[in-house]
């Protein structure tokens, strides 16, 4: 796999053509805007309540490139049906991972599609595009009532 | 529309005088992701030849010392290459050494016009400076697509002054409206800030016919020459400008350096901006006295080493001839803008193919974000800059947010160009982008 | 009295040592005036190791590209190695590295704090700024001994804001007088700037007894650290002041390179005082939004070679250790002091032979101009600093116009200490003073 | 001869100490007043009317070192028994052999004492330190009524 396509992989872009969860709801339970300085690119996102206290699939909106546009799908679905607190774990492993600079890899059970952003982790310059839906998040659950 | 001297059409660089001039810039042999570089990202900083790395290298090595302090010789020697300096640069751009002020780049070049205007506007300078005094009634007018740094600092100085920034569009190109001019320029103006050429769209501004407007109105004008002094002879005498500013990394020297040029009747009735050692006469626990331009406006230990690899550089540039230059990057613009315009998805930003523009282009390629075609470059050794370049007022009236920019110099070959046109038409089917 | 950490006695260097360190150091080799160069001016400039000199030479050769606006590797390169400089310098000085702003200079740094005050009491900034806000009844204090550029830039700000500049007085020695502390300082100060190191006395100011005072008044404290930062151990923390500045070409790196330290909730709080390009998020053609500190106060194109070699020089340091470079020329300071007390004719200024003082020494020569005396050193290849050394109003205060300074760093022999003491005893005589 | 005892002749450390011509007095024909941003040195220098339309011996003040002091006492000697355009003349004679980096001399002849100057001009940094009296008779010349 050249580097171009290990950083783009199929699945990055098909979630950043098909955005899941794309359009925000109204009355979320928190949202978050977040703008990555260096692009001028934006997100936000809303966490909305699902069933027995867990969270909903997350709506958001924003522009940017396909790794942010990927990321925010991604994560869109992954929330669906976690605890807050279970996401905020999932926003801390993401980070840890994605900037590890390629010396680590994200656990495909964990992570599903979002799993194809291992090979992010070694352009450093792309890990603000991948982590700006889930600093998103991070700052939506530190809202939440 | 270019205002510049030179009018005999020069004859640009041939190939192999670019492979000859190659080698003089170590960087330009690297490989980058397993191809050779290359770099059209001139526009954001140039690569140096190896006399301005050894310039600097040399005077670290052998000469360093605290300049126009000294008693001592090495002080003296110090202080004399320095003042040198000043003379080849001011007569790379046809000005007075007197008028030439050392900066540590453009932006502060810019901020130091904008923040002794503030400064005269606040009071200080005495009745010298009330020339300068800005306050409510009286405008800035700048351009739409102008570079951040000639566009913050007015902001700035309008905030603090009372004063209104206006500005001149552009069309839906990014080409400056002049049609828009007499309603925007008037009795109000009291400066007119501008790029003589665009980082973006590579325009090369009506210089002549804005100075003229300016004269009629009693405006300063103050010139953005960032992305011509390092391309196009430029000639302070027949720009007639009042002020103009520049950086040294985009024209082969170090980074941490640029000048301020201004006449030298306004430079001395100028206050100063930054203050310290080595501005003044004399100094009382209460007050100060300020030296004469340049040193005015040179409070502090100077970038020396910095300044003798800029003049090494100016040597270099001028060896090659300016004219050369420029009509070796003008070929260069037109080959881009006319290769880009033919790709499918790819809107030029900018003169459309034909018109005059610097040796650089932009674009925006549909359903592909900017920072992924820059990707798609970098992967393949090329080198270009994405983003909103500065300009984030441009991009906003184009309906962008970034675009892509390819930027040459005289060390930019043809192959290169055509490198990178090529691998334009390849991005948009690598990202599934139908067409 | 200093405010140091470092209590542990240090062993100083041996000369041993120090010949191998002068190895790194390829202009002590310079001959001058037939003479070898006994450079004794470190305190205006220090000449710069092999490594430093190298650091920068590499950089331009292979990796320069613009930094923090790259999609392509070089500049991703550039950037990395631009960011982590900034935590190697921020280390340093025990700072975190979301707390150091590069600057052009010390000079720069000072004219940032109080131009962004100055800004802040304009009105820009908004509500977080107004913490800083400055007018009529509001004071600024100084001291007698201030460097030009830690008191000028408090003259213009204000004038600017019509706030009092005060000044704690020092004795007829250049010593300052605490005694005087209590009648200057009180309710209305809003500053207090002060160096920690004066680069004419050598006097190592009582830190932590005015930022005691400072504090039980509510004031800001700038701490001018140029002479310092280079030669003693510097620990933000434990000095507790809210601003702290210093210069590269002070310490083994290069021009055009300084260093603002302050508090992170401060540096938020402030308005910005430069503007341009990578300190924004959001442009308009109205206005702007900033980033946080550091960002925020780095507008335009950095000194990234510059960082890069001063995070070598750094290095360079650790590796000696700060505490035996202070402990090296507390002892040369002492020699000097004892030396020159002696000498007849002589008046030395500062703290008298036996009290603390850094590793330099200014003297005034009854009856010889302080040129005349640099020039009879710069014929034995000894290279003083002669003049009012950017502090007219101490000079002023001990009725001179110029003095003689020699200065060391810890490249300095104990046999250069001598050689200029001895070269002192001569000069009266050449000039034919009687005695 | 040694640098130092080049630039250092004995007739300089003679003028130095024994400043011809120092001290003001009243009712000058005009004056100029000279700072040396460089160290902070001053001077303060006057024409007066001599006999035939002739200057008079300089009358100067101010503080220095011994090189500007010495020439501003040579100064005041020569300028004795001078009008006022043969002064000029002397003072761009002088500008020229002092800025030649000791590739020119004085001609002893016409500047006297002040001919044991030539010495100064291979050291740049001390060619304002001579030429600050003659800037001041050049601003006084040209303020004469
Ligand atoms: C047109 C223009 N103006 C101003 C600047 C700012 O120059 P610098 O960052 O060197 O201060 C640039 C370059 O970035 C530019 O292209
Ligand atoms: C005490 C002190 N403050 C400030 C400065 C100014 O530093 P710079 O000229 O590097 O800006 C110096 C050095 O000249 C200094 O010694
Ligand atoms: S480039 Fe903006 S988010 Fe990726
Ligand atoms: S050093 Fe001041 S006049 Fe000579």
């Amino acid at each position: 796999m050249s580097g171009l396509e290990s950083l783009y992989q199929e699945l990055i872009l098909d979630h950043a053509r098909q955005r899941h969860g794309f359009g925000l709801r109204d009355a979320p339970a928190a949202e978050s805007h977040q703008l990555n300085p260096t692009c001028g690119d934006e997100v936000t996102l809303q966490l909305h309540p699902g069933p027995d206290g867990r969270l909903a699939p997350i709506a958001w909106e924003g522009h940017g490139c396909s790794i942010s546009q990927a990321s925010s799908s991604c994560l869109s679905d992954l929330a669906a049906g976690l605890t807050p607190s279970e996401l905020q774990a999932l926003v801390d492993e993401f980070r840890t991972v994605i900037r590890s600079r390629g010396t680590l890899e994200f656990d495909e059970e964990r992570f599903g599609d979002a799993a194809a952003f291992s090979g992010v982790s070694r352009y450093i310059a792309r890990v603000k595009c991948a982590m700006l839906p889930w600093v998103a998040a991070e700052e939506a659950i530190s809202r939440l009532p | 529309m270019t205002s510049t001297p030179s009018i005999a059409p020069a004859v640009p660089l041939d190939q192999a005088e670019i492979a000859a001039l190659r080698e003089r810039f170590p960087i330009l042999a690297r490989e980058m992701n397993g191809h050779p570089l290359v770099y059209l990202d001139s526009g954001a900083t140039s690569q140096r030849p190896i006399e301005v790395i050894d310039a600097e290298h040399d005077y670290a090595t052998h000469q360093n010392a605290a300049v126009h302090r000294g008693a001592h010789l090495l002080a003296a020697e110090a202080t004399e290459l320095f003042e040198d300096t000043r003379a080849t640069v001011a007569a790379f751009i046809g000005a007075d050494e007197r008028e030439l002020v050392w900066t540590s780049g453009a932006t502060a070049a810019l901020n130091l016009i904008a923040g002794a205007i503030g400064n005269a506007s606040a009071g200080l300078g005495g009745a010298a400076a009330e020339r300068f005094r800005l306050g409510p009634g009286d405008e800035i007018v700048v351009t739409e697509l102008e570079h951040h740094a000639n566009l913050i600092p007015w902001q700035q100085l309008a905030a603090r002054t009372g004063a209104t920034l206006r500005h001149l569009p552009v069309d839906d190109h990014g080409v400056l409206r002049l049609d828009a001019v007499d309603d925007i320029i008037g009795e109000r103006t009291r400066i007119i800030a501008f790029a003589h050429v665009s980082n973006v769209t590579g325009a090369i501004a009506p210089v002549s016919e804005l100075v003229a407007l300016a004269e009629r109105v009693g405006a300063l004008t103050v010139l953005d020459a960032c992305q011509s002094v390092p391309h196009l002879p430029v000639d302070v005498a027949s720009l007639g400008v009042d002020f103009l500013v520049f950086s040294g990394h985009k024209m082969l020297g170090p980074n941490g350096i640029g000048a301020l040029w201004g006449r030298r009747r306004l430079l001395d009735a100028l206050p100063p901006f930054l203050t310290g050692g080595s501005m003044i006469t004399t100094v009382t626990i209460d007050g100060a006295e300020f030296l004469p331009a340049p040193q005015r406006f040179e409070a502090g230990t100077q970038p020396v080493s910095q300044a003798i690899a800029l003049a090494s550089a100016v040597r270099f540039l001028q060896a090659v001839g300016m004219d050369r230059v420029h009509a070796t990057e003008a070929a260069y613009g037109q080959r881009l803008a006319a290769g880009l315009a033919v790709i499918p998805g790819v809107t030029l930003i900018g003169p459309p193919p034909g018109t005059p523009r610097a040796g650089l282009a932009s674009f925006d390629l549909a359903g592909v974000h900017a920072h992924d075609v820059g990707q798609f470059f970098d992967d393949r050794g090329i080198a270009v800059r994405v983003g909103h370049h500065c300009a984030q007022p441009l991009h906003r009236r184009l309906g962008l947010t970034a675009s892509t920019r390819a930027s040459s110099y005289l060390y930019t070959t043809e192959a290169e160009i055509d490198a990178f046109l090529e691998a334009t038409t390849l991005v948009g089917p690598f990202f599934g982008v139908s067409r």
